[in-house]
């Protein structure tokens, strides 16, 4: 499936009105708090940034089908639009970001991107690119042992794929048919290597081998993203194993706020890819449908943005933990 | 009440633990028809089932990922490295994931597996069957490394470590498994993680083993007591990191002369550590030097016999560094 | 490609009765030696043995697509039909399985079945599973970046694509067009695993996805294997990148002498494959194809056993290193 | 002739070295067009071309390893690892592999590769962008760890790297990139891996550290002696495995007063092996425990800059530390 319109189908998703406008919610407050943090970034506030620009489609699609709480996500460090919609706030994701102490994800111990939320089932994250995959076959293989239908959705970039751990767990969700989502979001970077110098064939392809089956989806198109995942979920619930998906999608931003892009990568590139922005694409779609108006989305973003300048600010006045914090909790107690 | 040997007593406390908390789990290459190669889980999944006791492709990071995955919900997953020499692709997942789990998420997930890993130089196992592994894991906080050689320490131990709330790396000397027999009562008493053993008293010299090493250890020490008088405190740490540092100490500061024996190659190794923190902190009770004896710093022990037995450290140079040491 | 006879096609493979007779000759070799490999443990000279039989047809017919000396071989620790076929010989092949000091692998100092001849190019090999396919895939590199036109060869059982590195190599070698070729010889069990808890989907398959051919094929079909083999180092010689080959084999042994088989599988499945011994088939052919008469097949083995006993007692004559010989030879002199 | 800092020395050994040997290649994560995270190879790709400066995918062990296959195939290879914390996939290849191939095949394989990777706490860099790694590596025989401090050193040491017929881990302190511009000339002398520096020479105290350490430890030094009069020696191991342990012996015996500081967490570091070293070898000479300093046993410096800054050494606490030795 070529990356193009998004296609009006939404009833025939079961989705009604109500979905729609969260999708979009969700993809608009993950935008507008990235780019509040590169705004933190630029005014020597927030040590780093990385970012899910270009990915909420792909990430808000797929994560609609999560029961937060119930189900588990191994997200990776892009995933804020899925953090976001289980039910991480604005709020956390700066106090992240400033690295505070009352940031949910550690405390201010970890770079923004670390996720993890005991409460809505997202595992704390690291750097380590690909140690999910093995993880969330662990998880799954966890629910099918109690007999329940619980599904573990994971996801990485495109090289992750590259790592032997991602292979490990394809194996081993394959011999087990187990409830695992793979969520490729390749973004064609891999900080500065394309996606030719990463990837051998094609990594939707390679489920086949794994006796399961893989999905290559517009990763820009929220809807045919949630469709191949809704697809994925129930088979998975149905206890029918795993399923692989490649959403093809764009990283906008460079790769961190450390990186500078332009060592390795076009300016026509990107502007291209603007043009498939996923939330103006989605945005279209809402219009076309009657799903919402003008004054409808200007209001949707208006309360976004003022969500986001509180939760900065709020962010902005937090304290630091204890220094001395770092000696204490290396070790959990019985 | 039975008499058993370090494997029997390991697999009783695997089935024990089984039993009690149906959340245990024991996950491995060829843990189950097999029951292991060394048959540590023997019968396990007879009684327990393919899925508690489940053979795992041949995969270490996955073995390791997947118990961290597990644990993270709800189960207590114990994993089975055939050989310690193998458990180097999960490095990562132990020393970056399980270890950093609770402090990374400050204190939100907690990561309570317990892997198990036969170490140590065995004949005919040449330089991949062979290898003494707790140096790379005695630098990562986070991460508990116990190493218990008799079989009751063994048998609690292996309970303690399935019970930890923390990853605990549980080590297996290979050439102890079925070296001794002793009683392990079935009320068997708690062995905690971090306390070490003074396994004999004595007020002249201090030496400090674990695994075959400690035999040897306790050996020579008889002999040198009936032969020449000679009074050996003996202390196994049981768990090498964090250190029982407490024990260690007041034995060095007792005997004011020191000695650590370990099968690893001696440079770099945890009896570096052990050697470090006497020196800085019972240095003024001490007579001598800080000894150490270890296996010479090449690769592993070969394969064939007479050049793996120059290897290890043998009886005869265990006494000789204690009769030099006493000498002080 | 499902196992059955060896198709009566040497002729259209180009291959004379020489090449025929030198295929038996190595096949058998290889099983005469292992056979006494037993004997010596047994009769507790050997510490350890493990097997190549029933994969002789799988090692002699990729192996004979090899120029030795020139390309590499990247062997697993049951390739001894492809390192005698090589140039090693009987001899050290006892020398390594006694641990004696003239063990051309090691001296003595590893394990039987850890395969090195630097003239032969037959790289160091050890006993983590799956180490060497990523050095194959550098090999194969070196090769392409000076323009030369070698191969890496590399083996492993089907349990050694389980593990990152095979994965890991199989992409970059796909991304790069590397020239090596990968046989998997898939025997069924890894100790005592059977395949399906070992392999979810098909290994063959997996190719695919990483965009180069993968082939499966009857491993006990001697010309079969040399066929797609030889398909395979023709694509790499000029410069068209990787083949996966899966032959499918079975282990007629024990996991090794360590291993207690009746732990795990049923006699009567050996038996079966017995029946469908690689030697006696190919041995059919030839005696069908008159390549080879009784009387001719008798006296190849017959020099067989005579060269085995001689190896075998040379070597148990042989004497040890001086054990103060592991002291050395840790670190290369500049 | 000119001034460098650490960064732009280690890549002008890498390019002089490419120059003179058309089998030196560079690979690794954005080494090409971006010239790595670091931009070490900034450059090269231009000069040498996509091939002899080649970005791979993202597997570590897959670049060890296949580095290892470059160089039994005539190359000779220099892997780029992004970030020290992210070498562990690749420990299996490191330690199993291309440690074990000479001896292993009884000196027929050698393994000349070079492994590039940044360590050390920066901020901002968190618990996976700061850790000292050097103790995963010093306890195995066949490997060679160096960490080079000072710009001239470490382009000299980075071609004694390349040259060397066995594997050599050559660590580069992210936070010494850019500290410190030093005169490298062109005619820079060799260093040859195992050989510790003197720094600066003193009858009272000795230093050992490397790495962010040394730069902090020579400072103190500087102020103590100005303030107090206290002579401190300074040494750099510059090679941690095999250690050059004469030098660091002849100090210690001269002054009888030993510390060594160095940011990896203290427990199990390889300030352990080198305290060890001097408690066994020095001790006649002592007048004071072999102290030790190092960063608290917990994972890794942490996020946030006040956090991160707690958990460093500080100047302070080495000054205390010098202190507290010299009162002996
Ligand atoms: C094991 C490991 N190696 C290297 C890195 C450094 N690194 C961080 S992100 C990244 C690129 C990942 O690319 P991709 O998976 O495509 O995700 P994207 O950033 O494009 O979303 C690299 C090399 C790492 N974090 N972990
Ligand atoms: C990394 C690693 N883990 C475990 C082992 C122990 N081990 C040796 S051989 C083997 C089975 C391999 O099976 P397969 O790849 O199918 O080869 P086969 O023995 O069947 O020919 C195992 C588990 C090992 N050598 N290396
Ligand atoms: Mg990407
Ligand atoms: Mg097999």
């Amino acid at each position: 499936m070529a990356i193009g319109e998004t296609r009006a189908h939404h009833e025939a998703l079961g989705l009604d009105e109500d979905d729609l406008r969260r999708l979009y919610y969700h993809m608009l407050v993950a935008r507008r708090v990235d780019e509040r943090s590169w705004i933190l970034n630029r005014q020597g506030k927030a040590a780093f940034v990385i970012s899910c620009q270009g990915q909420e489609a792909a990430q808000v699609g797929a994560a609609y089908n999560l029961r937060p709480g119930y189900d588990y996500l191994y997200p990776y460090y892009r995933d804020s639009g899925m953090t976001l919609l289980l039910g991480q706030t604005p709020r956390g994701q700066f106090l992240s970001i400033l690295g505070r102490a009352e940031d949910p994800n550690s405390g201010g111990r970890q770079m923004p991107g670390h996720f993890s939320d005991r409460g809505l089932n997202i595992v704390t994250t690291s750097a380590p690119v690909g140690v999910q995959y093995p993880q969330a076959t662990g998880t799954a293989l966890a629910f099918k042992m109690r007999g329940e239908d619980g599904v573990a959705l994971v996801c990485g970039g495109e090289a992750s794929t590259s790592g032997g751990d991602w292979h490990e767990a394809m194996n081993f969700a394959g011999i087990h048919d187990l409830p695992v989502v793979f969520l490729i979001e390749n973004n064609v970077y891999s900080i500065s290597t394309p996606a030719p110098a990463q990837v051998a064939g094609a990594i939707a392809r390679r489920a086949e081998g794994f006796g399961f089956p893989g999905y290559e989806v517009d990763g820009n198109d929220v809807l045919a993203v949630y469709e191949v995942a809704r697809e994925a979920f129930e088979r998975a619930r149905r206890g029918e194993g795993p399923t692989l998906i490649e959403a093809k999608t764009y990283r906008i931003t460079a790769h961190s706020s450390d990186d500078d892009d332009r060592r390795y990568r076009e300016r026509e590139e990107i502007e291209e890819w603007r043009l498939k922005d996923p939330i103006v694409r989605f945005e279209k779609y809402l219009l076309e449908n009657g799903v919402l108006d003008e004054a409808g989305r200007d209001e949707i973003d208006e309360r976004i943005k003022a969500e986001v300048a509180e939760a900065s600010a709020y962010a902005e006045k937090a304290p630091f933990a204890e220094p001395e914090s770092v000696l204490t909790g290396v070790y959990a107690e019985a | 009440m039975a008499t058993k040997n370090l494997l029997q007593a390991i697999h009783e406390g695997l089935a024990e633990e089984m039993r009690s908390d149906e959340s245990v789990m024991v996950l491995g290459e060829d843990v189950g028809r097999a029951g292991g190669v060394f048959r540590v889980t023997q019968g396990l999944q007879e009684e327990f089932g393919e899925a508690r006791v489940l053979d795992t492709p041949l995969a270490e990071s996955l073995i390791v990922g997947s118990a961290i995955g597990l644990s993270a919900n709800g189960m207590r997953p114990v994993a089975e490295i055939q050989f310690g020499d193998f458990i180097t692709p999960a490095f990562d997942q132990i020393v970056n994931e399980a270890a950093k789990f609770y402090y990374r998420s400050n204190g939100a997930w907690n990561c309570p597996i317990t892997i198990r890993a036969p170490y140590g130089a065995v004949h005919g196992g040449g330089l991949y069957h062979s290898q003494s592994i707790e140096a790379w894991f005695s630098n990562t906080p986070g991460l508990k490394v116990v190493a218990p050689t008799f079989p009751a320490d063994a048998k609690a131990m292996i309970k303690s470590a399935i019970r930890d709330p923390n990853p605990v790396l549980f080590l297996e000397h290979k050439r102890t498994y079925r070296l001794i027999k002793e009683d392990v009562p079935d009320d068997n008493p708690e062995v905690p993680i971090g306390e070490a053993r003074v396994h004999r008293e004595g007020a002249d010299i201090t030496v400090v083993a674990y695994g075959l090493m400690l035999y040897t250890a306790l050996e020579v020490a008889d002999k040198l007591l009936e032969e020449q008088g000679l009074e050996t405190e003996v202390v196994e740490p049981r768990t090498l990191y964090p250190l029982d540092k407490e024990t260690i100490l007041e034995s060095a500061r007792k005997t004011g002369k020191f000695l650590v024996v370990s099968e690893a190659n001696l440079t770099g190794s945890v009896s570096a550590e052990i050697a470090a923190v006497v020196a800085r902190e019972a240095f003024e009770w001490l007579d001598a030097p800080v000894m150490r004896l270890g296996s010479p710093d090449v690769p592993a022990a070969a394969f064939a016999r007479p050049m793996m037995d120059h290897f290890v450290p043998s009886a005869e140079k265990i006494e000789a560094a204690m009769l030099e040491l006493a000498a002080y």
